[in-house]
């Protein structure tokens, strides 16, 4: 019986994380263009765009394609069943943030894998930095999980928010200042926002790794993008901002995040791929060792 | 006394004895040599750990008995070995390239030997045979010239590491009086508190044997040359089990009391030879992968591979934490069969497309669908991905590493297996997706053989990867007899890091779910069309038109191009300009001394003379 | 700018300013060689423009070298004439390599076939196949009706405008 | 539920989101800037320029097509998913414009691809692009926007003006070798 | 005693039998190389017989002179089974010469052929310093004749340089004899090795240098050994067989003989007496021997030239094993001379067979070789693997007992086996460069090299020899451990046997 539970539980979380990310997405283009002092799209134009993407016919190119973009999307997915979130916590005990983002790995494997099994060079290319960045901002975060590990002494999330509750005080944002800052810039990497989005620049490289997903295919990619951000900002506020009592201030905390990651994005230019990475290397990487070694000694 | 052991032994010399006879016919040698890695399996079966077997060769005067004794470690690392050599020989019944069966029985023998011997002078006569085996066989790559320079290499390098441990075991056997290891390593733990120095001497007298063998930091340089030009179907066989000879010598000669007590403890609670030897598997990890990374040719770039991940177990066991260790050995295994299955896949695929450089390969995928999934199981293993069975031990390593509170360490493990990942897709990439070039246009599927074994090998990998408990049972009783409390491994498939535990089937049944659910949406959007590979967004230019071809429109020369700016000053160092500087120096030297022979008469006659009065003068004065 | 346009005429050539910036050089077809590399040695490095003008009536075509010379900022013309029957002329590459395109498209067009250009063929017009469209003997009105098939009487309701004769 | 309920929906769904392809052909892509920027905004209509024809559903043609051009803007319509429609914008578009007897302009666009909309003007405001686009919305949610599916249906014809134009094996007026050679 | 088990006959026979075959020689050329191969395989089968039959240890007295007064051969456990190690070589040298000496003087060849064997096994089994010299004489002169037999100029010049050092060393040797004879009276090796203590100790380390000296030129020791390069080389393939195989063998058999035996004192490590320790010298030049012989090696294009000076090396080898002075050193000093003895001549015999075939003795003429002839190469290769001290092997176990034995006795023997082990890493280079050489394939299509049956057999019993011990080193480990025996505890092993009413002081 539980197992039905769990199951329901599961899609159900599966569901509202697409809802959210989509939503924040369109929030997120009305931000960029009010501060464009445009007028910008109603908030839930994404949606309609899903709709719109996969009601369109499309092209493949060959079951690679379409197994690479599908395991992109349900790769996600499993990830975020494993992420607690306010008071639903479908595994409690079963959260390792490792195993999180290397699930999340998977999907950027199979994306990866099918977009380039297409053989348009643009599409490899955009893997090709997709992969370099992720080398660079994987880097100062894993010297943020081995402070937080250290820190509250356990790996799997659940935990780490329970270490941290109580009030604004012992919030990890707090007790690790350098580490919230590093992991903040990896962030922005994660999420690929403007200074690090060269992975699918429109005028380089024809929109990197989407320039052969046509209709359903681009609406796996925009969903397996909303997933993302939402377990990106999700694990860092079970990290930092000590996971939410209710889903509702979870989700507000996460908007708080994905709202200072737009501003930035709004504005930035684009980092070349060297720069990104060695710019990830020096700042963000240097704030997560200070941390790590306060952290330790 | 059980004779069972002495046929494991015995049993592929026979093998190999046969197999040189008929060495003329391939196919025959062939499966003479299956024949013989599945009876050794079978035998396998009825050892168990515990048993013993010894006989007496009155030899140096003394009746020296060679003892063969099964512990938890030697049976497993017995198993691994054998299971896999099985499953190579029968792929490789198909396959064509040079191997001669012989020699890789001849390691087969010797491997059995080593893992078994409790006497040093089995253990090196074994090893020394496993070394010259393994060079005669590397001799018969595809370029002619670079596998004789390559086992030439391996040969210096394997004989000076021997000769290291001739020195090691002689010295024990003049401190103790007994070959027996076990014996030797219970005296080197008992002196080690006294004069901890001279322990160390001795056991890094080992060390570099080890060190040499497994291919790390200092000594890895052989490392590439002999993976990449060795013989196809020798290679699996190289890189997945002979790189674990070295790990079983550093866990049989670095028992918990040897290390612990004799040294001060430096940062981390670790005592700090372990300390360095964790310094020197991160340095080896983070160097495999870099240099991974920029590598045109597939062989090397999964040398340097497998060079990395040594450098992980390594990092892992000199920890020497209860959950270190296990993460070393389960990683051990877990590279032995993702590595094994991506060189065997390679066999396949370079048979078949001619060519082992990244940059003339592409669009294999849709010539050999099979091989390409177990390529891409494979690579997703090698990355550590949850379902397969790569994940289980690399998150154990990173636990390991925190619970030890190193973060340099740590950090750079995480750059070294993103690093693997950047390395892992280039591969997959380069030769499976992209486009499919013309002339690979007859290239088949390999055949049932083929097909049979690699499904074999996505199954284990996946098995292992859902249901770790399987592995991490006997990994329990190998740490519990090195004196370590073993890892609790409740439910199956339930593995207990030190900061959190998972569930693992749990991960594979919410992907399986997602799957369906990403499947049907799948299905119930609009319909697609399958498109040729030309049919790509080319800013509206028509291919045909702007002469575009297959080979030109794939990418995957110069890879990375972008980063290589990043690393260039970290090529700059050459490693082995020590061990070049050396091998120069002697020819100089050689060619200086071989002037003494000046070759008319008056000259020795002359030399005799001037020996003669030295010695008299000698006499004289003393 | 007037000592260039009297040490031309002393070359025998008829050079006139046409304005207190400019001035045209009328040279046979043999000396323009000669004139330009005078005119590259003296300052006018920068090479503007080859223009073509098809005299339909006197037969001939009229080839325009337009040179710069940026530190006076003055232009030279300097204006050759060929005939329009197997029209041919001598390549500048050699003076400024730039002059293949220019080269290229004054073939393209006008069916000029310069000797020593290594690359004449289409560029901007694919499969062209009919007389140089910039040639005063060639009806682009007929040829568009034929191609594209626009007859004034289709039921558009559109009146083509009329048609300027040149003179 | 019906069907027709159904393709209602779906055709809402599709005018609120159109996508355009960045696609500038002739002079008018000048124009689209200030469509996409502040003054008059086409975002908030869910309009937005995607890269590649794969993602796009609009295909704008700004402007007179040479033939050159022309043969680009077939194989790109032929890349994009049904179901996609076509702007035209200007007046080279409907008639050849100025260009109207150039011998390489052609002169009625909807020859070669069917054309949902033609937008007049010698390179039309922002105010008539923005006004084409509700225009298109409308067409679409009523259903009547179906310019891809007439491509489909009488391909031959198009196909034939196509080759018309692009497969000449003969010159469309005289010999070029006897008049050159006469010349 | 009937005269057929006596042991002197192993001199004789084949001395009478050598200076009458110019007799046979006027019957037929051929027939002189049977006669020395029925002489030689009579010697072996006879040393054979003593050696299993466990015929020693016995002293044959020469004329019913009683030792210490008349001459008298001893044939203990290490003359046993040196002789008939020898005699075997010899044998299948000769069954090699049958196919290999053709042209020129046959019936000088076999002459002096048998007169180095029996010279050679005259070293061995004599019991007098005096008779040693006469031995060693002999097998000195026709070795040098060998040596110049042969069409090459070059053989001429490698016999020239062979005669000029080795009557150097032998003139040394009798200086030395004489020094000793002036002061104990006596030639017997039994009585001077009990009556050593009462020479002086200034003269006896003269005496013992001089010695030393002399018998070094022989066993190839560092500053004594210029001739080797080029006698090997210069000498036909059959002939440096014999010198590495035999020559070698009763070289380094007399100096330890001397070294141990006469000036040496019982003891777990063996010193000499008098005030320089004669054993460390000789280990010194040993190592230094070792060193020269394969640096030199390493950077030879000539394999002939290389095998030479890999065989001084291997020499040097064997007498640092000796020269450690522990009953386990010698038992490696002796297997492995036995080792040495039978992989070289193996390797000599089969690039005497390629040199017949046309191929060059350039390293590179190796290479694909194994298209043309797989058991050449096959031999080849269990030769040289035998030489490095691979395991299944026989240069395995000799190898391991000298590295042990020198580590077992600690001090700086550590540094001196850390040299030898260098020096074999080196040693190990230039071997499989060659191997290497031979395995990977050229693309001309060279003709098959056919090997006749009679160097065959020679190259095949040899190469099952090496895997034999190999795989089973107890062939030949009880031999070399009895006679190691008699070289460590001089009293007991040897004296004591000849002169049992001795009594030492």
């Amino acid at each position: 019986m539980t197992i039905l539970l769990k199951l329901i539980q599961g899609i159900g979380v599966g569901a509202l994380s697409i809802a959210v990310g989509l939503l924040f997405i369109g929030i997120g283009r009305k931000i960029t263009a009010r501060i464009q002092r445009r007028y910008g799209p109603p908030p839930i134009q994404n949606f309609f765009d899903i709709f719109k993407l996969l009601s369109k016919r499309s092209i493949s190119h060959g079951f690679a394609f379409d197994l690479g973009l599908i395991a992109g999307f349900s790769a996600l997915l499993a990830a975020v069943v494993f992420l607690p979130m306010g008071q639903i916590n479908i595994f409690p005990h079963n959260s390792s943030l490792i195993m999180i983002i290397y699930l999340m790995t998977m999907a950027y494997l199979g994306m990866a894998m099918g977009v380039s099994s297409s053989g348009n060079p643009n599409a490899t290319i955009g893997i090709a930095r997709a992969l370099t960045m992720m080398m660079g901002y994987e880097v100062p975060f894993a010297a943020v999980i081995f402070s937080v590990y250290i820190f509250s002494r356990t790996g799997s999330l659940a935990n780490i928010v329970a270490a941290q509750s109580g009030g604004f005080l012992n919030w990890n944002l707090v007790r690790l200042p350098f580490g919230f800052v590093a992991a903040e810039i990896a962030l922005q990497g994660m999420l690929g926002e403007k200074p690090f989005d060269m992975t699918i620049a429109p005028s380089e490289i024809a929109s990197g790794p989407m320039v052969e997903m046509g209709g359903k295919y681009l609406g796996f990619g925009m969903l397996q993008h909303s997933i993302g951000l939402f377990i990106e900002t999700g694990i860092m506020v079970d990290l930092f901002l000590g996971g939410a009592s209710n889903i509702w201030i979870f989700i507000a905390k996460q908007f708080v995040l994905y709202f200072a990651a737009l501003m930035i994005n709004a504005i930035m230019p684009r980092f070349r791929i060297e720069e990104g990475v060695s710019f990830m290397w020096k700042f963000p990487l240097l704030l997560g060792v200070v941390q790590a070694l306060i952290v330790v000694l | 006394m059980n004779s069972n052991l002495i046929w494991l032994v015995a049993l592929p010399l026979i093998g190999s004895a046969v197999a040189a006879i008929v060495v003329r016919y391939k196919f025959l040698d062939r499966l003479i040599t299956f024949l013989t890695f599945a009876t050794t399996l079978f035998v396998l079966f009825s050892v168990h750990v515990g048993q013993s077997y010894s006989w007496g060769l009155n030899f140096l005067g003394t009746t020296l008995n060679l003892t063969l004794n099964v512990s938890h470690l030697s049976i497993f690392m017995l198993y691994i070995s054998i299971a896999f050599g099985t499953v190579l020989t029968f792929y490789s019944l198909i396959d064509h390239s040079r191997m001669k069966g012989f020699l890789l029985l001849l390691i087969l023998a010797a491997n059995n030997w080593i893992f078994m011997s409790n006497d040093m002078v089995g253990f090196f006569f074994a090893w020394e045979l496993m070394g010259w085996a393994s060079v005669v066989s590397v001799l018969g790559g595809r370029e002619r010239e670079k596998s004789r320079h390559a086992a030439l290499y391996y040969m210096i390098m394997s004989v000076s590491g021997s000769y290291s441990m001739f020195f090691g075991i002689f010295t024990l056997w003049r401190l103790t009086g007994t070959f027996s290891i076990s014996a030797n390593i219970a005296y080197l733990s008992s002196i080690v508190g006294i004069h901890p120095w001279w322990v160390l001497g001795i056991v890094s007298l080992f060390f570099v044997t080890f060190m040499i063998k497994a291919g790390i930091f200092p000594f890895h340089t052989w490392v590439p040359l002999a993976y990449a030009y060795s013989p196809d179907a020798f290679t699996p066989f190289l890189s997945a089990v002979m790189s674990k000879y070295g790990i079983y010598g550093m866990l049989l000669f670095m028992p918990l009391s040897l290390m612990e007590r004799g040294f001060p403890s430096a940062f981390g609670g670790v005592p700090w030879t372990n300390y360095i030897f964790v310094w020197i598997g991160v340095i080896t990890a983070v160097l495999g992968t870099v240099l991974a990374i920029f590598q045109d040719d597939v062989k090397k770039l999964f040398a340097y591979s497998s060079l990395s991940n040594l450098g992980y177990v390594v990092a892992a066991i000199a920890l020497f934490t209860p959950v270190g260790i296990t993460a070393g050995i389960f990683h051990a295994f877990n590279h032995l069969l993702f590595k094994g299955t991506l060189f065997i896949t390679l066999l396949a695929v370079i048979s078949r497309s001619g060519t082992s450089k990244l940059s003339e390969m592409g669009g294999l995928w849709k010539k050999m669908p099979i091989t390409f999934f177990t390529f891409f199981v494979g690579i997703a293993s090698a990355a550590g991905i949850p379902p397969f069975n790569g994940f289980g031990s690399k998150w154990l390593i990173y636990q390991a590493m925190i619970k030890q509170h190193l973060p340099f360490a740590t950090i750079l493990l995480f750059l070294a297996s993103t690093g693997a990942f950047m390395y892992l897709f280039k591969a997959f990439h380069s030769i499976f997706l992209g486009q499919l070039s013309h002339d690979y246009d007859r290239v088949k599927e390999v055949s049932a053989v083929g097909k049979i074994t690699e499904f074999f090998l996505m199954f284990a990998m996946t098995f292992f990867g859902v249901q770790p408990g399987y592995i991490l049972k006997p990994i329990g009783a190998i740490v519990k007899s090195m004196g370590l409390k073993p890892l609790p491994v409740m439910a199956n498939g339930y593995v207990t890091g030190m900061f959190s535990n998972i569930y693992v089937p749990l991960i594979s049944w919410s992907l399986a779910v997602s799957f369906t659910l990403g499947f049907i949406l799948f299905f119930v959007s609009a319909k697609h069309k399958y498109v040729s590979q030309e049919n790509n967004y080319t800013a509206g230019q028509i291919p045909e038109d702007w002469g575009l071809t297959p080979e030109t429109y794939q990418f995957s020369w110069n890879f990375y191009q972008p980063v290589e700016k990043l690393f260039a000053p970290f090529f700059r160092i050459k490693i082995d300009g020590f061990f070049r500087g050396t091998g120069d120096w002697t020819k100089t030297i050689g060619s200086a001394i071989k002037e003494i022979f000046v070759g008319n008469a008056q000259m020795y006659a002359f030399f005799a003379i001037v020996g003669l009065i030295i010695f008299v003068i000698a006499g004289w004065m003393a | 700018m007037l000592k260039y346009v009297k040490t031309l005429n002393s070359m025998g050539l008829k050079a006139r300013p046409l304005g207190d910036w400019e001035f045209e050089v009328l040279t046979p077809k043999e000396r323009v060689a000669e004139t330009l590399s005078y005119l590259k040695g003296s300052g006018f490095e920068t090479f503007i423009h080859l223009m073509c003008v098809d005299w339909i009536d006197d037969g001939e075509f009229e080839l325009v070298y337009n040179v710069e010379s940026y530190g006076e900022a003055i232009q030279a013309l300097v204006k050759t004439r060929i005939p329009r029957e197997k029209p041919s002329m001598m390549t500048m590459m050699n003076l400024w390599g730039l002059c293949q395109v220019y080269e290229r498209e004054i073939h393209e067009f006008f069916g000029i076939k310069f000797e020593g250009n290594p690359n004449l063929e289409q560029f901007f017009l694919e499969n062209w196949m009919d007389l140089p469209p910039l040639r005063k003997d060639f009806d682009t009105k007929e040829f568009s009706e034929e191609l594209f098939g626009f007859k004034e009487d289709e039921s558009h309701g559109i009146k083509a405008p009329e048609r300027i004769e040149y003179k | 539920m019906s069907q027709s309920q159904w393709s209602e929906l779906v055709n809402y769904f599709r005018g609120r989101s159109m996508w355009m392809l960045h696609y500038c052909t002739g002079c008018g892509a000048i124009e689209l800037p200030p469509v996409m920027t502040s003054r008059w905004d086409m975002e908030r209509f869910g309009i937005i320029p995607m890269a590649t024809p794969r993602q796009a559903d609009i295909l704008l043609i700004t402007g007179y097509l040479s033939i050159k051009t022309l043969k680009r803007v077939v194989y790109t319509y032929d890349q994009m998913s049904t179901p996609k429609w076509v702007l035209g914008f200007g007046s080279c578009t409907i008639n050849g414009g100025i260009y109207w007897d150039s011998y390489n302009v052609i002169d009625r666009l909807d020859k070669y691809i069917p054309v949902d909309i033609y937008i007049a003007g010698c390179m039309p405001r922002p105010e008539a692009i923005m006004d084409s686009f509700i225009k298109l919305r409308e067409m679409v949610q009523k259903g009547e926007a179906k310019g891809y599916e007439k491509y489909t249906k009488n391909y031959e014809w198009y196909k034939a003006n196509q080759d018309h134009v692009f497969g000449r094996s003969e010159p469309v007026l005289r010999k070029a070798e006897e008049v050159t050679k006469s010349a | 005693m009937s005269i057929f088990n006596n042991a002197a006959l192993l001199i004789g026979v084949p001395l009478l039998f050598a200076f009458s075959i110019p007799l046979f020689g006027l019957i037929s050329k051929q027939l002189t190389k049977w006669v020395t191969l029925f002489v030689i395989g009579f010697n072996a089968t006879f040393s054979l017989y003593i050696l299993l039959a466990h015929k020693y240890p016995a002293v044959v007295v020469m004329g019913n002179w009683v030792p210490p007064f008349g001459e008298n051969l001893y044939i203990g456990p290490v003359a046993a089974f040196l002789v008939s190690v020898i005699s075997i070589i010899g044998l299948l040298i000769a069954i090699y010469n049958l196919w290999a000496i053709k042209l020129g003087d046959v019936t000088r060849f076999s002459v002096l052929f048998l007169m180095f064997t029996a010279g050679a096994s005259g070293i061995v089994l004599t019991g007098d310093i005096f008779n040693l010299f006469i031995f060693m004489e002999i097998t000195g002169i026709s070795s040098y004749a060998l040596a110049a037999y042969g069409p090459r100029r070059r053989a001429l010049g490698g016999a020239f340089k062979f005669l000029v050092v080795s009557s150097i060393g032998s003139t040394l040797y009798l200086l030395g004899v004489t020094l000793i004879y002036t002061q104990l009276g006596t030639l017997n090796i039994a009585e001077i090795a009990a009556r050593i203590n009462q020479t002086t100790p200034g003269l006896l380390t003269f005496a013992g240098i001089l010695l030393i000296s002399g018998l070094a030129v022989e066993a190839e020791l560092f500053p004594f050994n210029g001739w080797v390069p080029d006698t090997y080389t210069g000498a036909v393939s059959g002939v440096s067989a014999s010198l590495s195989g035999i020559a070698a063998i009763s070289g380094v058999y007399a100096l330890f003989r001397i070294a141990m035996t006469v000036l040496g004192r019982d003891g777990a490590y063996v010193f000499t007496y008098g005030k320089l320790d004669l054993m460390t010298v000789i280990a010194i030049l040993a190592t230094t021997t070792v060193i020269i012989g394969e640096l030199s090696a390493l950077s030879q294009k000539n394999v002939k030239k290389m095998l030479a000076y890999s065989s001084m090396a291997q020499m040097g080898l064997v007498a640092v094993g000796f020269s450690i002075g522990s009953k386990l050193g010698v038992y490696g000093g002796i297997f492995q001379l036995v080792n040495h003895s039978i992989a070289k001549s193996m390797l000599f015999l089969i690039i005497g067979v390629l040199a017949a075939a046309g191929l060059g003795e350039k390293v590179e003429n190796f290479r694909g070789l194994w298209r043309r002839s797989p058991f050449l190469s096959l031999a080849f290769t269990i030769g040289a693997f035998s030489m490095l001290g691979f395991p299944l092997f026989a240069g395995f176990w000799s190898k391991f007992a000298i590295v042990g034995a020198s580590i077992q006795r600690g001090g700086w023997y550590d540094f001196v086996i850390g040299l030898v082990l260098f020096a074999s890493i080196v040693e190990a280079f230039y071997y499989l460069r060659i191997v290497t050489y031979i395995f990977s394939s050229t693309e001309v299509k060279a003709p098959k090299i056919k090997v006749s049956l009679s160097p065959a057999i020679p190259i095949f019993v040899l190469a099952v020899a090496i895997i034999a011990i190999g795989v089973y080193p107890n062939f030949i480990g009880n031999f070399s451990m009895q006679s190691a025996g008699e070289f460590t505890h001089k009293m007991t092993g040897y004296v004591l046997n000849v002169i049992p009413t001795i009594v030492a002081h």
